[in-house]
């Protein structure tokens, strides 16, 4: 059975997504229980895989039988445990979570909603799985065509055309990593991500070889959306129904950081990576200007939903910095940074799905007194904060600091230059938030009004209070984290 | 915008051109591509799946787990359609309908009452088009050949060109030529909109039904070969059998989403009228 | 000189989808209307199928279908390598083909809906008339 | 396979291409794609890879066209490039 769980931890959602459509014309009722049951067991066989990958090293599943470089191989290690863990936790808390709201906004539709969404997560939870070249293109796919339709439905009249725009720039990403990987192919003649990594230094200063990586690495920057590629990110993420864009925008960057860190150390190697193309200054300093220029756009926003997308696009630049420092520091802190920055983005988009729920505006002048009328959620707020902003004992000062000691130790001044200034700029953005939230009086003054409670469901809060806690949790246990799951993946890697 | 679209055109292709000259030359039976896996597809895969058709048996068998989500992608397709597009609107007011056999026009104001015998009613409004015999005639004697086509190149995948997906293709093509020539009004009369999701999901359930089948046999994942446990057939072709289980499942599932699909565009997601 | 021609004659084929792929590109980034894009859009992946296919493409070798397959009696002869073309790149680009199609469904869809709220497919018109609303 | 079938085929795909994105009309460029396509499709099977070729006939040429005559009839034709 236990030989099972890479296959199961994809399958289970898969056949949940097709049961919701069956019930969707059979009988309507049974749609929610069925994702919730679909992605339960996802989580239940991730925690148990997690436990077996650090206890027994990794695991490697043949599909159909055939042996790797002829079949398609699932293969789970360390880190992609940990972030099938992160992305099958998410999923689950969000459906929770936006249950209400879904039955609000798409009454008759929400079958349907839930089978994408399902998709979606079955398509990430194959993206980590997997460890053959074209196979993740096709996850890929999946996933984006869902990510597609998630972000375009609901009824804000711009969400069509921030999709459209992200079709287009989604498919050129997903076409220049399949190109990527038909140079790949025609070098090697073979697309299992092990046997290419064996293959490879047979061909070293191959021209094609170098174009291959290049193209892979574009296409994927542009479905992460690292900064000169980011323009379709924020408006997709802010004018889609909260419910689809909560689960999107924490898991869908990290995703594709992961898919970078792949690629970086599984397929070309960081032999390749670093000695032969040596991009890494370059690439350090255009995070770095990632960092600065999504710290000062979101300082320009005036809405909450796009200041949280460019606050994304701001930490995309940490981990691909991170990853591009070229020490086992700043590596450290990338992988630590795609956990904690997938649960701080998540908890930001639950605060604001409470506001929207309860509120119906995200403007930020619109939260005025709303820590009166609001006190859990802001409550909430005020933890992300700190922890975005990087106080010792939330989750988001640790990755931060490798983050430095890795910049510190390339002697990539620019970049920690950036890191702190990106600290400070945070500090505005949530002082900013919380000033409005909690100094300001309301208009008018009512005294009632000031006073009044309207509190998002139980819901709603909970998930919040769960991520509140996972944010104080992972500060405290990121030396474990760090020690038994990161670091021998590393280690595994430069050897 | 053209400025910035050609000098990105002119880096992307420079790159591309650069990196052709690492290649080996076209068509060269000793290249990479060739000489790596290619061979043990070649010469084994008859031996081991069971079918000559070496790309089916490729795509089934060796990487059936891309084809499962490939179907995945199609299926995806459809339902993001319909979340997208559909829409249920109210029935207006007055509604007029031409019974055809006479040519009579009636006029209904209650919106809620339907007609005794449908079949013999049009609907009548701004999209109304006469139907045109000779069109009518010619899809009629066209669409069962086209049908027993699609059956045949689902069957017959193993062994020549086609497949589940090209037959799924070509059915659906069938049911969206009888949407055009009469209106999708009588292509919905004959498969619903219920029957399509229905299909739709059943076909992917199909797929990895087979597959899940397999794992509860003690196999992996898709391996075929542990069928023989529960279907009464050859060794050596259980995996070609599979195959064409897993065939049909495509077929169902890419049909109805082709259906699906044409139907939510063509009618803006009202599924009144067609083309 | 002739190197550059035979290397020309060898792989003319690689450089034409490399043209082909930089006109659906040029059509992504540069044209105003929707579809055209959209139509720019599945020319770029059919180019990047035309490259997959023209490297399965092998000298000499015919279609990857087993001759005599059918029946048995190949299951006794062993097969040749060389006899037939590799199928591994036609299989990922079927699925591939399957990829664009629904790709195209679902931009197909938005662009209805974009349609119906603007009443326009001109880029420049639905900046224009995003900024009024 | 021969290769002069092969050239003229592949250029006439590129014409099919330009004009499909250069004409000024959008049913045009519906009809256009599907004749890019169906060359598409010729120059695959010339290549031995008859199943794709199979799958862009009945996909590309066919499926796809109509989606987009079906998307361009419920929108508009008009076009400025």
């Amino acid at each position: 059975m236990s030989a099972h769980y890479p296959a199961l931890i994809i399958l289970i959602p898969l056949l949940a997504a097709f049961l919701n459509t069956a019930f969707v014309w059979l009988d309507k009722r049974l749609c929610y229980p069925t994702t919730v049951l679909g992605l339960g067991g996802s989580v239940y066989f991730c925690i148990r895989l997690l436990l077996k990958v650090v206890g027994n090293g990794t695991m490697a599943y043949h599909v159909g039988g055939w042996a790797p470089p002829m079949g398609i191989e699932l293969r789970v290690d360390n880190l992609s445990a940990l972030v099938l863990l992160l992305v099958s936790v998410i999923a689950f808390m969000n459906i929770i979570a936006s249950r209400k709201s879904i039955n609000e906004e798409l009454t008759f539709k929400s079958g349907a909603f839930y089978t994408i969404y399902l998709l979606f997560v079955t398509g990430l939870l194959g993206v980590v799985a997997t460890a053959d070249l074209f196979n993740l293109y096709v996850l890929l796919e999946i996933t984006s065509l869902s990510a597609y339709a998630l972000l375009a439905m609901g009824n804000q009249d711009r969400a069509p055309l921030a999709s459209l725009n992200y079709i287009f720039l989604g498919v050129v990403g997903a076409s220049f990593y399949l190109l990527g990987v038909g140079y790949l192919y025609i070098m090697t003649g073979t697309l299992n991500m092990a046997d290419v990594n064996s293959l490879l230094p047979g061909i070293a200063g191959s021209s094609a070889v170098m174009v291959a990586f290049v193209f892979c690495l574009v296409g994927i920057w542009i479905k992460m959306g690292l900064f000169p590629l980011h323009t379709w990110l924020p408006n997709a993420y802010s004018y889609a129904p909260v419910s689809s864009s909560r689960v999107i925008a924490p898991l869908m960057t990290k995703v594709m950081v992961y898919v970078m860190i792949r690629m970086m150390i599984s397929v070309f190697g960081l032999d390749f990576v670093f000695e032969q193309i040596s991009l890494e200054g370059w690439v350090v300093a255009l995070a770095s200007v990632a960092i600065i220029s999504g710290a000062v756009m979101a300082l320009a926003q005036k809405d909450l939903k796009k200041m949280l997308a460019y606050i994304i696009v701001c930490e995309i630049g940490y981990m691909v910095g991170g990853a591009w420092l070229g020490n086992s520091q700043g590596m450290t802190g990338a992988i630590l940074h795609i956990v904690n920055d997938a649960i701080m983005t998540f908890a930001l988009f639950l605060v604001l799905g409470n506001i929207v729920f309860t509120r119906k505006k995200t403007a930020i002048k619109d939260l005025r007194g709303i820590f009166s009328s609001m006190p859990w959620t802001m409550a909430g707020f005020i933890l992300v904060g700190i922890s975005i902003i990087g106080v010792p004992p939330t989750c988001g000062f640790f990755s931060k600091w490798y983050l430095l000691l890795g910049g510190i130790e390339a002697g990539a001044s620019f970049f920690v230059f950036a890191l702190v200034l990106s600290s400070l700029i945070s500090a505005v953005l949530v002082f900013r938030v919380v000033e409005t939230a909690f100094f300001s009086p309301e208009d008018g003054g009512h005294e009632h009004e000031k006073a009044a409670l309207n509190e998002a469901p139980v819901s709603m809060l909970v998930p919040l209070g769960l991520t509140g806690v996972a944010i104080i949790a992972v500060g405290i246990w990121s030396g474990y984290i760090v020690q038994h799951i990161i670091l021998p993946f590393i280690q595994q890697g430069i050897s | 915008m053209k400025q910035l679209g050609l000098i990105i055109v002119i880096i992307c292709g420079g790159l591309l051109l650069y990196a052709t000259q690492d290649f080996p030359a076209w068509g060269d039976p000793t290249a990479p591509v060739h000489t790596h896996l290619s061979p043990h597809f070649i010469t084994e895969g008859l031996h081991e799946t069971g079918a000559p058709n070496l790309v089916t048996a490729v795509l089934a068998d060796y990487r059936g787990y891309d084809t499962m989500f490939e179907t995945v992608v199609v299926f995806c397709a459809g339902i993001a359609c319909i979340l997208l597009l559909r829409t249920f609107v109210q029935r207006t007011r007055g509604r007029e309908y031409r019974h055809t056999p006479t040519g009579v026009v009636l006029h209904i104001q209650d919106p809620d009452k339907d007609l005794n015998n449908p079949r013999e009613f049009e609907l009548i409004d701004n999209m109304w088009v006469p139907h045109d015999l000779i069109i009518k005639t010619v899809s009629r004697m066209l669409i069962p050949f086209i049908q027993i086509f699609a059956l045949y190149v689902v069957a017959h995948g193993d062994f020549s060109p086609g497949g589940g997906f090209q037959g799924g293709v070509i059915f659906g093509a069938s049911l969206i030529l009888l949407a055009l020539s009469f209106d999708l009004r009588s292509s919905l009369r004959r498969i619903s909109e219920k029957m399509l999701g229905i299909l739709s999901a059943l076909g992917v359930i199909i797929y990895s039904g087979i597959g899940i089948a397999c794992m509860l046999l003690g196999g992996n994942f898709l391996d075929y070969g542990r069928l023989t446990a529960i279907l009464p057939v050859d060794p050596d072709h259980i995996r070609a059998m599979g195959m064409l289980g897993v065939e049909i499942g495509v077929g169902f599932a890419v049909m109805a989403v082709m259906v699906i699909i044409y139907t939510n565009i063509a009618s803006q997601g009202r599924h009144q009228q067609g083309l | 000189m002739p190197d550059l021609l035979t290397e020309i004659v060898n792989k003319y084929n690689y450089w034409l989808y490399i043209i082909l792929m930089m006109i659906g590109l040029y059509a992504m980034i540069a044209k105003n209307n929707l579809i055209k894009k959209l139509v720019g859009m599945n020319i770029f992946q059919t180019a990047i199928i035309l490259f997959f296919i023209s490297m399965g493409y092998k000298d000499n070798a015919t279609i990857p279908i087993i001759m005599g397959g059918h029946g048995g009696e190949a299951a006794h002869k062993t097969i040749e390598a060389s006899q037939y073309i590799n199928p591994l790149p036609h299989v990922l680009m079927l699925t591939a083909i399957v990829v664009s199609v629904a790709t195209l469904g679902v931009a197909l869809a938005l662009i209805i809906l974009i349609y119906q709220r603007y009443q326009t497919l001109e880029e420049d018109e639905l900046r224009m008339r995003v900024k009024q609303k | 396979m021969h290769w002069p079938i092969d050239l003229i085929i592949l250029t006439l795909v590129i014409f099919c291409a330009i004009a499909a994105i250069s004409v000024k009309d959008l049913l045009s460029t519906a009809i256009l794609f599907g004749a890019y396509s169906f060359m598409m499709c010729l120059l695959w099977a010339n290549m031995g890879a008859v199943d794709v070729a199979f799958t862009e006939a009945s996909v590309g040429a066919g499926v796809s066209s109509v989606f987009v005559i079906a998307a361009v009839f419920r929108t508009t034709r008009r076009t400025k490039d």
